[in-house]
């Protein structure tokens, strides 16, 4: 959430548009850079580990071998065993639907609650801009780790509870980007110029100002869906994650870390999962920012 | 140095799982509670952990009268509490008249070990005697216990709410507390005049520790890293599956069995779905333990032979009643008329037999062992949800048989007494009956085995008592309202040098004999 | 100037080239010219002709993917071109030294301008501390800056453009260079502003025979302020001589089209007087508006002005940066609701307007910006900006709609295919037509335009006010018209406010107001108008220019 | 001015009472209460009548109207009650943990501020372009690994292999030191990021040509005229920044076993220990506004810009 600012700063003083002008959109397609495509890749095989997990892996992500438990990878187990005999690989392949619909889940209730806020305190200004921005404030001034514990308490556990609660935690980021953009786009002269063609506050506000805001959003929120990630983790490392045996990847870290001394690929892989997605959606969102603006 | 001269000095590094939230002795049950406790306080009998007889310790000799209603116990003379109070009848009396009615202005509890108690009288100064309104026979042996530690007239004085403090507990143990860091450390010292521990013990006089250094270390890898690494003597809490790590690094596993009820689930006969005797054998057929032992567990965890151990008072071999057969187990269940339906799970009228559990955290391993018991009962075409939830919603679903039809459980004490603790509704009531501690429960009431608890809790003839819990244990069984699964030990890990470490009854362990040879 | 003395900078054959992720792009070929010492000689060009680029090669400033590929620059007779960092920095400030161009972003906002103009001086470590505080009075002084030690303690923001530009003279001139790099060091002032600084440069040369290089797309401040010229056109030499013999016989074609473009040079053929008997569209009286400050209390930013605009002419408002200008037309163009006084558009008073009615009477009245790329909402293809006036008003057919949008931009000069691309892929002179386009399509009868041509190039300016008198001809429209330039106005106004302060100290027909000004500060105006040097050479040319296609 | 500032801590003021309010209410709503979570353990083998009795005692079931003001009015009084899970009085809890959670906090935000501005620093000092990418990936890197699964590893690597640091019983330093790069990872991660985009834009800045032309040094002008007004946006990130500080300190503490703010939220809100819970937001809250209202005031004394908004142009 602290990249609010950041994105914000990023496309600042609108460029003359002498220079960009003059250089073309066309030649940014000639040199994609390694790390981004390397990051679409990652991606895009997460999304088909979600898809279609059966794909990738034969084994049974919930039922385990007995006797075959807490075996080193091997050819026959890519990533070994954990403690019920259960394939390692095969429950990263299936946890990523749990994990990224969980994360989706997360970002979605931060972006639709969040950029409201956001919107409607930025766009209408006053004292309705006091009123929501002081609640994002004690959003922001409880401690979010406590918000998003006593959020799964009072729902109950499970992915998409879980998600909720970290996405609660989001909306603060997402209504004060959004309200900063929309501030901004709002003192552009084209929104004055569309409402000096005779526009009404809702159409300049769908056509103008909504769309013009969305870029940072859209880079935010890619950012975001890597936290919402590492959140859901941090949550089950807490014991507060999905309920077992869900394969969710927060939950085998936390859960393989009891095994570091015997067995540290249980925590080892999925943890490097989880940095290898969370890295590539931060890739892909920073490029977002650099060809928005 | 030799094995045979013990070492003075040094202190010891102990890492605790936990912290203790409450230090009225009472709250002993909790293992991190009695760590702390066991050190600190005496008690007015020594249970011996070998043959579980009740030995001589503040109190020198006593007397039962027949129908055990009548408690007398000569004090030893010359005890003293740390801050220099007297251990004489006045403060047994004072204590065990909190202990065993509670004090409601000071928010202070019953304890659980104290049954029917009346009144105390002090005969004289070193002479102080109990009176039950029934008999209450596992009395003695409660005194033992790690519930019943004496403490100074000031602590009891203290409200409920302020126990949490260990500087405030004053004891007449052989350490006493020198400072604690709420929630991370503790530290004990040895207290240099103490010189009556449990008279049948070769080590007399004060500990050979000077101290002893609690350390708060949640993360499992972190404290068998630290002990592997050198920078802790002992720890708490080693999982089975890191004993083959920590004992090839040529440390030491100390596995003192809890001699209590199993490890086991309990089923809850109020919720339709196993009311049915024959659905709860049925799962309890289709329970493999010698499975769950071998995959998630060692040798220092016995598959259990009965619903309570195989080293506790009382114990009569079950293994009869718990055998593993699928066949049976669906023969069962179609019997039951719960019919395989879509999914491969069983439904009877519509109703599909999902259960639910929630894990129990203080219970080794208990979420996987949950989870290999689910894969088990799938077999069987019987579905197991287990949840982790948080404290308050396990507490309040725990109450409704509805919403937790099966439930994990164990207790240990060294008493048949245990049994009764266990299952009667006014006690822990894990079977959840109408009366219990649940609003919530409809209708279920097993008169014929609260008949037997009682008798076990009451029955002041050793040898009737004996029987009554062999009776209970065969009664539970074939009810099947609890599948035992393994006999649970209290998992300790210590560097080699650590001497003379030893347990009491029930697996807290008792640092007063413990050396460094080093 | 002696022809023996050596110059002080020597280009030859300089070529530069910026590389990105596509290659090297060329960008000034093999330019040749030379400064003389105490000499000025004038770099003018269109934008993107180079000029900077090849000022920045000579103190070693090219942005870090910009390339000196050939060629050699001497700076008193040394071949700097191949210099490494270091030994350029012995020179920067001490022997070479720069007056930007944008003063108002070209001082850190964050220290003072004692700090800022000493650091040159501790950079080469030529005086004691207290010695260095000494010299930042004098320096600050000598730019003519009143009460120096109080701006030595000021920031930044608490000085106006024009100090500014002062102060970064004062830096430029601290360690008494050889040559000073002047990139535009007026473009961004106003009028009056700009000559006192261009006279303080002019006279700090005279008092240290310094050379300076002076960077200007304005032919005007060429003309008036160098004693050579160079033409730079794509990065080319066009043609280069003293100053008064390049004005006096232009031999490229390029630079009679610049000198033809450049309002201040046009001695423009004043517009016929308007007759009086025509209506007036817009009438404004006593215009007054108030600010509330965030602090409390108010600022007058407009006070008590009135004018008449008949229909079918251009009135301009002229004034100095924060004279009232904008607030004036944005109030008339009803964005502001007036503090007091009486405005009147055809049948509209805008005091009685009530919420509902701005958007009728917005068909009427049609504000164009100054910034066509901030006024242009980047995500709109060319065609839905145009569009969407006529979506606000009665529901046309998609058909009708598309007719319309197609029309109103070929009439404003756009290719058709511009009508799907967005407004980052056209030029500041086409973006400024769409602008004018969507501010058409309403078929309006005012149309107010702020600054409308000050950020374009002079040729491109030109083309847009040819744009502008045609379509006025054609659709009888009515202009107010905003510039600060006067050159401008006296090209295209039939009637002119003078605006100060927000008091309006002048106001009449253009060639009333020019002849004979009411007010001092309207003669101080007309006056800073550069391009006087050479009233007659100019106009010679123009007229034979005109007959020239 | 002072209007300014009174409005503003009035605006403070209410933030805190709102945050109180609203985490009573989440708190009230969860299922189960503190007392009986922890006398419904089985450990305390309590019987039904026993626990009816305590729940008396402890006025857990009076209405939600009456333990809110009385709450409240404690919480004015400056009394934050008894943690019942723990058995001893909050503020004895607070302050056994608080001065460790600053020292940790404050400790790991200086560390991530050096270590942003060392990123941030090389990665535009460095020659060359492939140097420069790797330094700018490291954020986005940082950003990446679970906090606890980092805390988890560091002390694998640097305490039990490598035996560098002692995790148990260890000096004052040494205790510190993978903790706070625990915490300062995190938080480094997205500063630099700021740093790095502010540096690269600033450097882009008439002014700094205007320095380099001065004949000043690469390092002199990054130091002199980039870093400063590239670290002024940084600043007010400052208070979203702190609720990460807060954050990571639960996980830090969690996991290298400290005592602090952040493990004591943790089991209060296993535990649902209301009064602990409270002083913890009731305190978080108050450190927030106060950071916001510290650096919006202090902005100004950095940012001469912002000084004097009426200071009229001359
Ligand atoms: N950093 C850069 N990278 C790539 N191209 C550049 C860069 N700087 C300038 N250019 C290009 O070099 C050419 C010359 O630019 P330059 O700034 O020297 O022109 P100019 O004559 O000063 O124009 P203006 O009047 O607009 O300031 C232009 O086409 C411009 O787009
Ligand atoms: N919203 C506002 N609040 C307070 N003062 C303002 C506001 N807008 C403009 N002003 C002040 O009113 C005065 C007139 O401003 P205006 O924008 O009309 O000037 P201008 O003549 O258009 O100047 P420029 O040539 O720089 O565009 C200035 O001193 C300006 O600072
Ligand atoms: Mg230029
Ligand atoms: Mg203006």
């Amino acid at each position: 959430m602290t990249t609010v600012e950041t994105l914000s700063t990023l496309d600042g003083p609108e460029t003359s548009g002498k220079t960009s002008g003059r250089r073309g959109a066309g030649f940014r397609l000639k040199r994609l850079p390694l790390g981004l495509v390397l990051a679409w890749i990652i991606i895009v095989m997460v999304l088909l580990w979600a898809v279609a997990p059966g794909l990738f892996t034969a084994y049974d992500p919930l039922q385990g071998v007995p006797g075959g438990q807490l075996k080193a990878p091997s050819t026959l187990h890519l990533l070994g065993t954990d403690s019920l005999g259960r394939d390692l690989y095969s429950r990263i392949v299936h946890g990523a639907i749990h994990s990224l619909s969980g994360a989706i889940a997360a970002v979605g209730v931060g972006l639709v609650t969040g950029t409201a806020f956001g919107l409607v305190a930025g766009a209408t200004g006053g004292r309705a801009d006091a009123i929501i921005m002081r609640f994002v404030d004690v959003l922001l001034s409880i401690p979010t780790l406590l918000l998003s514990l006593s959020i799964i308490i009072l729902l109950g556990f499970g992915t998409v509870n879980a998600a909720i609660a970290v996405g609660a935690t989001a909306i603060a980021g997402f209504a004060r980007l959004m309200r900063s953009e929309v501030v901004r786009v709002r003192r552009a002269e084209f929104v004055e110029a569309a409402f000096g063609s005779g526009g009404t506050f809702r159409s300049v506000l769908w056509r103008h100002i909504l769309p013009n805001s969305l870029t940072s959003i859209i880079a935010y929120t890619a950012v975001q869906f890597g936290w919402a990630i590492l959140q859901l983790s941090t949550l089950g490392f807490l014991g507060y994650g999905a309920p077992p045996p869900t394969p969710e990847w927060g939950l085998l870290i936390a859960e393989g870390r009891n095994y570091l001394a015997t067995a540290w690929w249980l925590t080892a892989a999925p943890g490097l999962v989880v940095v290898a997605v969370v890295l590539s959606a931060n890739r892909i969102s920073q490029s977002i920012g650099r060809t928005g603006a | 140095a030799s094995a045979d001269a013990p070492i003075k000095g040094g202190t010891l590094v102990y890492l605790e799982q936990q912290a203790h939230t409450n230090l009225y002795p009472p709250a002993g049950g909790f293992y991190p509670n009695g760590g702390v406790l066991n050190q600190i306080t005496d008690k007015l009998t020594y249970q011996n952990p070998e043959t579980l007889e009740i030995e001589p310790w503040i109190a020198e000799s006593w007397t039962v009268n027949a129908d055990a209603t009548e408690y007398t116990f000569n004090l030893r003379p010359g005890v003293t509490f740390s801050d220099g109070t007297p251990l004489d009848a006045n403060a047994v009396a004072r204590n065990f008249d909190t202990f065993g009615l509670g004090n409601k202005t000071l928010k202070q509890p019953v304890s659980e070990v104290v049954n029917n108690y009346d009144r105390s009288e002090i005969i004289d100064p070193l002479t102080v005697k109990f009176y039950f309104k029934k008999p209450s026979p596992g009395f003695l042996q409660g005194t033992s216990v790690i519930g019943s530690g004496l403490v100074s007239l000031k602590t009891l004085e203290l409200p409920f709410e302020q126990l949490g403090d260990a500087t405030k507990i004053i004891g007449s143990g052989p350490f006493v507390v020198k400072a604690e860091t709420l929630g991370k450390t503790l530290d004990l010292k040895a207290r240099e005049d103490y010189n009556w521990g449990p008279k049948k013990l070769a080590h007399q006089g004060r500990a050979y520790l000077d101290g002893i250094q609690y350390i708060i270390t949640g993360e499992d890898s972190v404290r068998i890293g630290a002990l592997i690494a050198g920078q802790a003597d002992f720890i708490r809490q080693i999982q089975a599956y890191d004993e083959a790590q920590v004992e090839t690094q040529g440390l030491q596993i100390y596995a003192p069995s809890t001699r209590g009820v199993n490890n086991s689930v309990v089923f809850r006969p109020d919720n339709p779905l196993v009311a049915d005797v024959r659905v709860r054998k049925a799962l309890s057929l289709a329970t493999n333990r010698q499975e769950i032992v071998s995959t998630l567990f060692s040798r220092h965890y016995p598959p259990a032979t009965s619903i309570i151990a195989s080293t506790a008072i009382g114990y009569v071999d079950q293994s009869g009643k718990l055998a593993f057969d699928l066949d049976k187990a669906k023969a069962l269940l179609d019997e039951a008329g719960f019919k395989p339906g879509a999914g491969g799970v069983r439904e009877k009228d519509g109703q599909k037999l999902v259960l639910t559990a929630y894990e129990s955290l203080p219970q080794p391993q208990n979420r996987a062992t949950l989870q290999l018991i689910a894969q088990q009962w799938e077999k069987v075409g019987v579905k197991l949800g287990v949840l982790a939830g948080d404290s308050g919603s396990r507490t309040v679903d725990d109450l409704d048989p509805l919403k937790t039809p099966v439930s994990p459980a164990m207790v240990g004490r060294a008493d048949p007494d245990v049994i009764k603790s266990q299952y009667y509704p006014k006690n822990r009531d894990v079977l959840r009956q109408k009366g219990g501690g649940s609003d919530k429960v409809k209708s279920f009431v097993d008169d014929k085995l609260n008949a037997i608890l009682d008798e076990i809790a009451s029955q002041p003839d050793k040898e009737k008592r004996l029987k009554a819990a062999a009776e209970a244990q065969a009664y539970v069984l074939d009810q099947a309202y609890a599948i035992p699964i393994f006999e649970e030990p209290q998992a300790f890990a210590g560097a080699p040098y650590v001497k003379g470490v030893a347990f009491e009854a029930v697996g807290r362990p008792s640092f007063y004999g413990v050396w460094l040879d080093k | 100037m002696s022809e023996n003395t050596s110059p002080v900078l020597d280009i030859r054959d300089l070529k530069i080239s910026y590389g990105d992720d596509s290659g090297r792009t060329r960008v000034v070929h093999d330019v040749s010219f030379s400064v003389a010492p105490g000499e000025v000689v004038a770099l003018v060009g269109e934008s993107g002709s180079g000029k900077t680029s090849t000022a920045q090669a000579v103190i070693g400033l090219l942005s870090g993917n910009g390339r000196v590929d050939g060629g050699s620059i001497r700076l008193n007779g040394e071949e700097i071109s191949r210099w490494n960092e270091k030994r350029l920095r012995s020179i920067r400030g001490a022997v070479v030294s720069l007056i930007p161009q944008d003063p108002s972003s070209s001082l850190n906002p964050v220290l003072t301008i004692g700090t800022q103009v000493r650091e040159i001086l501790e950079i080469h470590g030529r005086l004691s501390r207290a010695e260095a505080d000494r010299r930042v009075i004098e320096l600050l002084t000598q730019v003519g800056l009143s009460q120096p030690e109080l701006r030595a303690r000021q920031y930044p923001h608490e000085l106006s453009g024009g100090m500014k530009q002062r102060v970064l003279i004062a830096i430029a001139i601290a360690l008494k260079p050889a040559l000073i790099i002047a990139d535009e060091p007026t473009s961004a002032l106003d009028v009056t502003v700009q000559r006192r600084i261009l006279d303080l440069i002019d006279d700090l040369r005279r008092e240290y025979g310094t050379s300076v290089l002076l960077v200007t797309h304005d032919l005007g401040v060429a003309a008036d302020r160098s004693d050579r010229l160079v033409v730079l056109q794509d990065g080319r030499i066009q043609e280069q001589g003293a100053t008064a013999d390049v004005l006096a016989a232009p031999r490229s074609a390029y630079t009679r089209k610049l000198l033809s473009d450049a309002p201040s040079l046009a001695t423009a053929a004043i517009r016929p007087p308007v007759e009086e008997a025509r209506p007036a569209i817009v009438a404004v009286e006593g215009l007054t508006l108030n600010f509330v400050l965030p602090t409390g209390g108010n600022f007058r930013a407009v006070d008590g002005i009135s004018f008449k605009v008949p229909r079918g002419t251009t009135h301009a408002i002229v004034g100095e940066s924060g004279s009232g200008k904008t607030t004036t037309i944005r109030t008339i163009a009803g964005f502001q609701r007036p503090t007091d006084g009486v405005i009147r558009v055809g049948d509209f008073d805008l005091a009685a307007l009530k919420a509902a009615t701005p958007r009728q009477f917005r068909r009427k009245v049609q504000l164009v910006y100054q910034n066509p790329w901030g006024s242009l909402d980047p995500r709109q293809t060319i065609f839905s900006i145009v569009e969407e006036p006529l979506l606000n008003f009665e529901p046309l057919p998609k058909e009708e709609r598309a007719d319309r949008v197609r029309a109103i931009i070929e009439r404003v000069g756009l290719p058709s295919p511009v009508l799907t691309r967005r407004p980052h892929a056209l030029s500041g002179g086409q973006r400024q037509r769409v602008a004018i386009a969507r501010s058409l399509v309403l078929e309006p009868e005012v149309v107010v335009l702020d600054e409308a041509v000050s950020a374009l190039d002079v040729t491109v300016q030109a083309q847009i006010l040819a744009l502008l008198g045609e379509l006025q001809r054609d659709l009888g429209l009515t202009y107010i018209f905003v510039s600060h330039d006067l050159a401008v106005v006296r090209q295209i106004a039939d009637t002119v406010s003078v605006l100060h302060n927000g008091r309006q100290v002048d106001y009449g027909p253009v060639a009333q107001v020019f002849a004979s000004p009411a007010s001092d500060y309207t003669r101080e105006l007309i006056d800073a108008i550069p391009g006087r040097k050479f009233p007659h050479q100019i106009h010679h040319h123009l007229q034979t220019a005109g007959s020239t296609p | 001015m002072t209007r300014y500032v009174l409005s503003r801590i009035g605006q403070a003021l209410l933030v805190l009472w709102a945050a109180f309010t609203l985490s009573f209410i989440l708190l009230q709503a969860m299922p189960g209460d503190a007392v009986l979570i922890k006398f419904l353990n089985p450990e305390y083998g309590l019987s039904p009548e026993q626990i009816r009795e305590i729940r008396e005692a402890y006025a857990v079931d009076s209405t939600v109207l009456v333990q809110y003001f009385q709450t409240l009015v404690n919480f004015l009084k400056g009394d934050f009650g008894y943690s019942i899970q723990a058995g001893v009085p909050v503020s004895a809890q607070l302050a056994a943990n608080l001065p460790a959670t600053l020292k940790l906090a404050t400790l790991g935000f200086a560390a991530a501020i050096a270590l942003a501005l060392l990123i941030a620093f090389l990665s535009s000092l460095s020659p060359f372009a492939w140097l420069r990418n790797l330094i700018q990936s490291l954020p986005s890197l940082f950003i990446s690994i679970p906090v606890f699964w980092l805390g988890i590893m560091l002390i694998q690597i640097f305490s039990f292999r490598l035996k560098l640091v002692s995790v148990i019983n260890p000096g004052p330093w040494e205790s510190l030191a993978l903790p706070i790069a625990t915490l300062a990872v995190p938080i480094a991660a997205p500063l630099a990021q700021i740093l790095i985009r502010n540096i690269d834009e600033i450097r882009t800045r008439p002014f700094v040509s205007v320095a380099v032309a001065k004949g000043a040094t690469q390092a002199h002008v990054l130091w002199r005229h980039v870093a400063r007004n590239a670290m002024l946006p940084a600043l007010t990130i400052a208070g979203v920044l702190f609720g990460e500080l807060l954050a990571g300190a639960v996980v830090t503490e969690t996991v290298f076993g400290l005592n602090g703010i952040g493990g004591l939220t943790e089991k209060a809100v296993g535990n649902q220990d209301l009064s602990v819970l409270q002083a913890i937001v009731v305190i978080s809250a108050a450190a927030f506004v106060t950071i916001n209202l510290i650096v919006d005031l202090a902005y100004p004394l950095l940012d001469p810009r912002l000084r004097a908004r009426n200071g009229a142009k001359p």
